[in-house]
């Protein structure tokens, strides 16, 4: 682990300064895992004090067997050449979550996208509700719960005929009253 | 002497073969076949021997190529260029995706079948449909010119009704403007 | 009365002739391009069939008066302007009325055609429509002014503002006037390169950027119509380029039909020599952005014409 | 009663009256001046004769009243156009206060052109000259303060115009003996011979009129600061005052001097020719980039002074026939022009581009006039504006040999074409946009004098011929023989020509063939849309979104033609202004009220005298 001074290091100011748990992932991938109230906290410190200026991305993710959302802050130091993952689970239940666009500016089509996506709500986040859907009212579309296939059935229409798992060259070769050609057949799924 | 009918199929005819050698296509690019149309219209495969060639706006337009899916979002924006056409106008839709949703068939704001929204007079099928095949898309769009058969515009204009309800049936919040027809 | 009816059917005559080649110049122009680009490219009557297919257009769409009036202008100036120049000099079968109106006229009448369409395309409400006028107006200024500058040249060493003259002078000196002044000819072949709107002078229809700018809301019957005025105009700019400068066409002596034909098969000829040069120039540029288009002009060309005025008047 | 008597006469009865009328009826104010005007126009047109004198002498100066052909034309244009602007008036100024003084001042200007047009002598010349000046000064203060500074411009450029004219007309009389106009150009007066600064100061103040670059600075802000009614008469008859006392000049000078290629020709000729032409340019590049309407007609009047100037720094006789039709041409056009920028401040309430756009349904007549006035201001064929042109250019070329002033014009009239889109596009295209839904057309009152002019820019465009008579006849006057005209033909010393016959015909065929053509074909497969329904790659535009592109329209033409943007005169003559104001600081500072200092000035100037007595008292 010689290689990895500056990722431990950087690890154990942050552990040390907020009590929480973390990991060196590679070489300069460090996450740490935090409580939700103190994202906020460990994000401006990361700024202010370590260096940590850019916001790279935000995402998030629904651990529906926990029944919990996990919210994954990135950014990355550009002296230290580190990305660091802050990473924060909430509940699924009326989710809610600090808003950190007075942090970064850009943090604000992270959550927007969160928002419509996921539904979870930034309290005091500017914008209007539509962000890449239009007119959506139902359930947010990226939670594990919402059944997209069911929607798209029921939604639009399909085109009769359409069979999951059947080999187009052979629909065609019936079709059109030909044979598959034999060289064609090893890619047949129906061995 | 002709009579009238004689001389309408005469001019019919040459009308047609005008339509069907001069196709000014409004390429609109959604998905990935965008790509596919460069190829199409450059050296290698020249689709403008067959007298196809771009339109900037679908004031100038006769063809509506979609080149891909059809997010809901989309096919507002198409309903809207597909009205703006002045008649008549043709619509090929191009790849797998515009004819049963392709690899998009389960998404949520993927459109499934594009003749439910416009009426489309020529599928191209593939995923992506290679030049050849596009060309070969607009040579049977050509036929069907040539026979009178392509005569969509009409039909929407007749059966708006059946086809602003399954418009409206995607886009939840109908805010187009009403077109006098 | 027969020299009325000879006068109308000479006029119908003439606009025919400079509608087909210049729609035929337009096709050839566009196979030309497939070839140099390595493609089969359409065949040279593609025009012809565009305009047609326009025309049977089952819809059409205007945004008003102006809109409707769009293509008229054009049609008025285009047709206009071709029965006040000269098509063969002093041939029977052309008795136009190039007389009754001098190069002043011409230049002015050029415009009208253009402003009207501007006029028309600004009713559209398309803001890429008001953009390409913006730019073909700003545009026009610069070859303007070398075009003049060569007219100018031309009407002072020869003493006469009118186009037969013109013609007329180098019929009986033999000498062509891109000889006896080269710099307004090469001003003037410079001017030209902006008035047939090929790269890299295209900016004003630009249809990746503008959506073919100011023409970007007119589709069918009236884009049909605007083709038309269109080539009647390539028709005559190199016409009356080659009349000021090429030694025109046609023998006023001899009128009989095959004199005629040899003359219209030598202005077919220079015509179409000419034609090339915007083109060819056009097929190696790339675009110029408006202020750089405006300032070439303002350089080189109004150089070249400067010069040709001084040695016109010191000739 | 002498008939000039009774006209100057009813004129100012009517000032006063239109004066006290508005204390009791302000309504009527209005009409008062029109029907003034009208009934000094009927007098004139039915009463007075060409050429027959009145003489009088006051306080002992003889005096003569009369008018002459060269004057007629002036008068036409002067009477005609007021009328016209009189009536507009009446509703564009209803709901404004102060209408007495609005309208007394509107009269007294007017009166002030027609006595200079009656002046056969300096001195009424100058007196009624003065009351058109100040008249029209407290018409552009009429405003306030928002236009006090506008005011303040133009009255020093007066007062500079004045003081000139008035050296020159003083120097007249100690050197020629004379006051009368005809008498003094008779003994060479104006020749550029012996006493050359009489033509040149007399020049100055008729070139501060007619806006003649250096001089120009004060014509854009005043003209576009007064009412419309009454900038329609300030730009369009009121500068012309300055053309017709240039083209008594001038025209002396050339029909007068025998050598053709004489030194004092040659300067003046190309001195003014090339200050015309650079107003021209100048003048026009800064119309382009003008947002509002008022401010850019206001620099395109200059420039087209600029052009009747160039006209008349030819001297010969197709170019001052131009510069003629071109001063009545212009009156009609901006006339119309100015009325149709009142008639869209009336009901829109502002004319800045950048807020309207999209009249031309709302104010269909408007537009028409407009469209038509533009046509004619751009030289296009067939209406006037192009045989003034014609004209001009025929003029440049065959006669003057003054080559590259051709370019020049040339350049400032291709950029003309600029600016005109700009104007047509700027109020009447474009997008319909949701704030001036409310707009309706202007008043009947307001539509009649603009579509009587817009009627004469297409009878004249046709018969260029009915102006061309007058025209010759005062030429007649000012010294040129033989002047030729037709109803329709124009025709150049070259003897190549332009049948205007030939022409509107040609253009009427083609017109109604291809109008029919395109309106039957598939009419009913043809609809009209909204400005609202266009190809914006799909998107639906929202009904308070703005499309329409109006700022800085002509960007690249800008950026291309930056050097020429870098000077502004107006910038030249306040630095000038600031020097002197450093000066006079500076000789202020002489006087600081302490008495030592005085008696040191006093010891100083004494010193001074005794050691150059010697040099100062020779004798």
């Amino acid at each position: 682990m010689t290689e990895l001074i500056k990722e431990q290091h950087l690890l154990d100011s942050l552990t040390s300064a907020f009590k929480i748990k973390g990991r060196v992932i590679r070489d300069r991938r460090v996450e740490v895992f935090a409580d939700k109230k103190m994202v906020s906290g460990i994000l401006l410190f990361a700024k202010k004090q370590l260096g940590f200026i850019h916001l790279a991305h935000m995402t998030c993710i629904d651990w529906i067997d926990e029944n919990k959302f996990e919210l994954i802050y990135t950014i990355w130091s550009p002296i230290e050449k580190i990305h660091l993952f802050v990473k924060t689970k909430i509940e699924r239940e009326n989710p809610e979550m600090e808003n950190i666009d007075s942090i970064w500016d850009q943090a604000n089509t992270y959550e927007r996208e969160i928002r419509e996506m996921f539904g979870i709500q930034f309290p005091g986040l500017i914008g209007e509700q539509d962000f890449a859907l239009e007119d959506w009212d139902e359930m947010p579309p990226m939670r594990k719960d919402f059944d997209t296939k069911k929607y798209a059935l029921e939604t639009y229409y399909q085109r009769p005929g359409r069979e999951d798992a059947k080999d187009v060259r052979e629909t065609i070769s019936e079709r059109s009253g030909t044979k598959v050609p034999d060289f064609a057949k090893k890619y047949s799924r129906e061995k | 002497m002709i009579n009238d009918k004689d001389s309408q199929k005469i001019v019919d005819y040459i009308q047609n073969f005008a339509r069907k050698q001069s196709l000014f296509v409004m390429a609109y690019g959604t998905g990935c076949g965008a790509i596919e149309i460069p190829a199409t219209m450059t050296s290698r495969y020249d689709a403008e021997r067959f007298g196809i060639r771009g339109a900037a706006t679908p004031r100038q337009a006769d063809v509506l190529l979609i080149t891909g899916y059809l997010a809901t979002k989309t096919l507002k924006r198409v309903i809207r260029v597909y009205e703006q056409m002045q008649e008549p106008k043709y619509v090929i839709g191009f790849g797998s995706c515009t004819i049963n949703g392709g690899m998009y068939f389960d998404s949520y704001n993927t459109i499934n079948a594009l003749e439910q929204y416009i009426p489309v007079d020529v599928y191209i099928n593939g995923c992506m449909p290679r030049p050849e095949s596009v060309i070969s898309g607009f040579v049977k769009l050509q036929e069907l010119i040539q026979q009178g058969k392509a005569d969509n515009g009409k039909k929407y204009r007749e059966n708006l009704e059946w086809y602003r309800t399954n418009q409206k049936k995607i886009i939840k919040n109908w805010k187009m403007p009403d077109y006098n027809w | 009365m027969e020299d009325l009816g000879l006068k109308i059917f000479g006029a119908i005559l003439t606009t025919i002739l400079g509608f087909t080649v210049g729609m035929t110049y337009g096709g050839i122009v566009r196979k030309l391009t497939a070839r140099v680009q390595n493609r089969y490219g359409p065949p040279f009557y593609q025009n012809f069939l565009d305009l047609l297919k326009l025309q049977v257009k089952k819809t059409n769409i205007a945004h008003g008066f102006m809109g409707h009036m769009a293509p008229v202008w054009i049609i008025i100036a285009a047709v206009t302007v071709l029965l006040f120049i000269p098509i063969l000099n002093g041939n029977l079968w052309f008795p136009n009325m190039s007389f009754h109106g001098d190069l002043i006229f011409l230049l002015y009448m050029m415009v009208f055609g253009s402003l009207g369409m501007a006029l028309g395309a600004g009713q559209s409400g398309n803001p890429n429509s008001a953009i390409g006028v913006s730019r073909g107006l700003s545009q026009m200024v610069g070859f303007e002014i070398p075009f003049v500058l060569s007219l100018v040249a031309l009407m002072i060493q020869y003493e006469t503002t009118s186009v037969q003259e013109l013609t007329q002078i180098q019929h009986e000196t033999g000498v062509w006037n891109a000889i006896s002044n080269p710099f307004a000819f090469l001003a003037a072949l410079f001017a030209s390169l902006g008035m047939f709107r090929y790269s890299p002078f295209d900016i004003v229809g630009a249809p990746a950027e503008l959506a073919s700018g100011p023409v970007s809301e007119f589709g069918g019957k009236y884009l049909g119509t605007m083709m038309s005025g269109g080539a009647i105009f390539a028709f005559i700019k190199l016409t009356l380029y080659v009349h000021l400068f090429l030694g025109g066409a046609g023998n006023p002596d001899n009128t009989g039909i095959i004199a005629t034909l040899l003359g219209l098969g030598v202005l077919l000829i220079k015509t179409f020599t000419l034609y090339m040069v915007p083109v060819f120039y056009g097929w190696i540029n790339p675009r110029y952005r408006t202020e750089q288009a405006i300032q070439y002009f303002w350089r080189w060309p109004t150089a070249l014409g400067i010069i040709g005025v001084i040695w016109a008047v010191y000739s | 009663m002498n008939i000039f008597f009774l006209i100057i006469l009813i004129f100012f009865s009517g000032a006063i009256l239109s004066f006290i009328i508005n204390r009791i009826a302000p309504k009527f104010s209005g009409i008062t001046t029109f029907v003034t005007i009208a009934v000094v126009s009927f007098l004139f047109f039915t009463q007075v004769e060409i050429n027959s004198i009145t003489q009088f002498s006051l306080g002992g100066i003889q005096m003569q009243f009369g008018v002459n052909n060269y004057t007629y034309i002036f008068a036409i244009l002067v009477l005609g156009l007021s009328l016209l602007a009189s009536l507009f008036s009446i509703k564009y100024m209803q709901d404004n206060d102060r209408l007495g003084y609005f309208y007394s001042n509107f009269i007294l200007s007017i009166a002030g052109m027609v006595g200079i047009i009656f002046s056969r002598d300096f001195i009424s010349f100058f007196i009624f000259w003065e009351i058109m000046t100040w008249s029209s000064y407290l018409i552009v203060i009429y405003d306030g303060a928002r236009s006090s500074r506008s005011g303040l411009k133009y009255m020093i450029f007066s007062a500079i115009g004045a003081y000139a004219m008035l050296t020159a007309i003083v120097s007249i009389k100690g050197s020629y003996g004379t006051f009368i106009i005809s008498e003094a150009i008779e003994n060479g007066a104006f020749n550029f011979t012996d006493h050359i600064y009489i033509p040149i100061m007399l020049l100055v103040g008729f070139a501060v009129k007619a806006a003649l670059m250096p001089l120009h600075v004060w014509a854009p802000n005043a003209y576009s600061k007064s009412p419309m009614s009454f900038t329609a008469i300030f730009s369009g008859a009121m500068s012309k005052m300055g053309i017709l006392g240039m083209g008594l000049v001038l025209a002396s000078v050339y029909s007068h001097s025998t050598d053709e290629n004489a030194f004092n020709v040659l300067i003046l000729r190309q001195i003014l020719g090339w200050l015309g032409g650079i107003t021209a340019v100048m003048a026009t590049i800064y119309a382009l980039i003008q947002t509002d309407a008022k401010k850019l007609l206001a620099y395109s009047s200059v420039a087209q002074l600029g052009y009747i100037i160039v006209g008349l720094s030819t001297g010969t006789k197709l170019g001052v026939m131009a510069a003629l039709f071109l001063a009545i041409i212009h009156a009609v056009f901006k006339g119309a022009l100015f009325m149709v920028a009142g008639a869209v401040e009336r009901q829109v309430g502002t004319t800045d581009m950048t807020k309207i756009s999209g009249l031309i349904r709302k104010m269909p007549f408007t537009f028409f006039t407009a469209l038509v006035s533009i046509i004619a201001l751009a030289g296009i064929p067939p209406l006037g504006g192009f045989v003034g042109k014609w004209m001009l250019y025929e003029a440049l070329i065959t006669e003057s040999n003054n080559y590259f002033l051709v370019i020049v014009i040339f350049f400032s009239s291709t950029a003309a074409f600029m600016y005109s889109y700009r104007f047509l596009f700027g109020l009447f295209l474009g997008q319909e946009e949701k704030e001036i839904e409310h707009v309706k057309e202007a008043p009947v009152t307001m539509i009649i004098p603009m579509v009587i002019l817009a009627l004469i820019l297409i009878v004249t465009g046709v018969y260029p011929g009915i102006l061309f008579e007058p025209i010759a006849q005062g030429m007649q006057y000012l010294g040129y023989s033989d002047v030729n005209w037709d109803m329709s033909v124009l025709v150049n010393v070259w003897g190549e020509e332009s049948n205007m016959a030939y022409i509107n015909l040609t253009i009427g065929v083609v017109f109604v063939v291809i109008f029919i053509f395109l309106t039957l074909k598939n009419l009913k497969g043809t609809r009209y849309v909204g400005t609202k329904d266009i190809s914006t790659s799909g998107e639906i535009p929202t009904e308070n979104e703005n499309l329409t592109f109006q700022l800085d329209f002509f960007k690249p033409f800008q950026r291309a033609a930056a050097p020429l943007y870098k000077r502004s005169m107006d910038k030249i003559w306040n630095d000038l202004g600031n020097a002197l104001e450093a000066i006079f600081d500076f000789t202020r500072r002489i006087y600081t009220g302490n008495g030592q200092t005085y008696a040191l000035f006093v010891i100083i100037f004494l010193v001074i005298l005794l050691i150059f007595k010697n040099t100062l008292f020779t004798n």
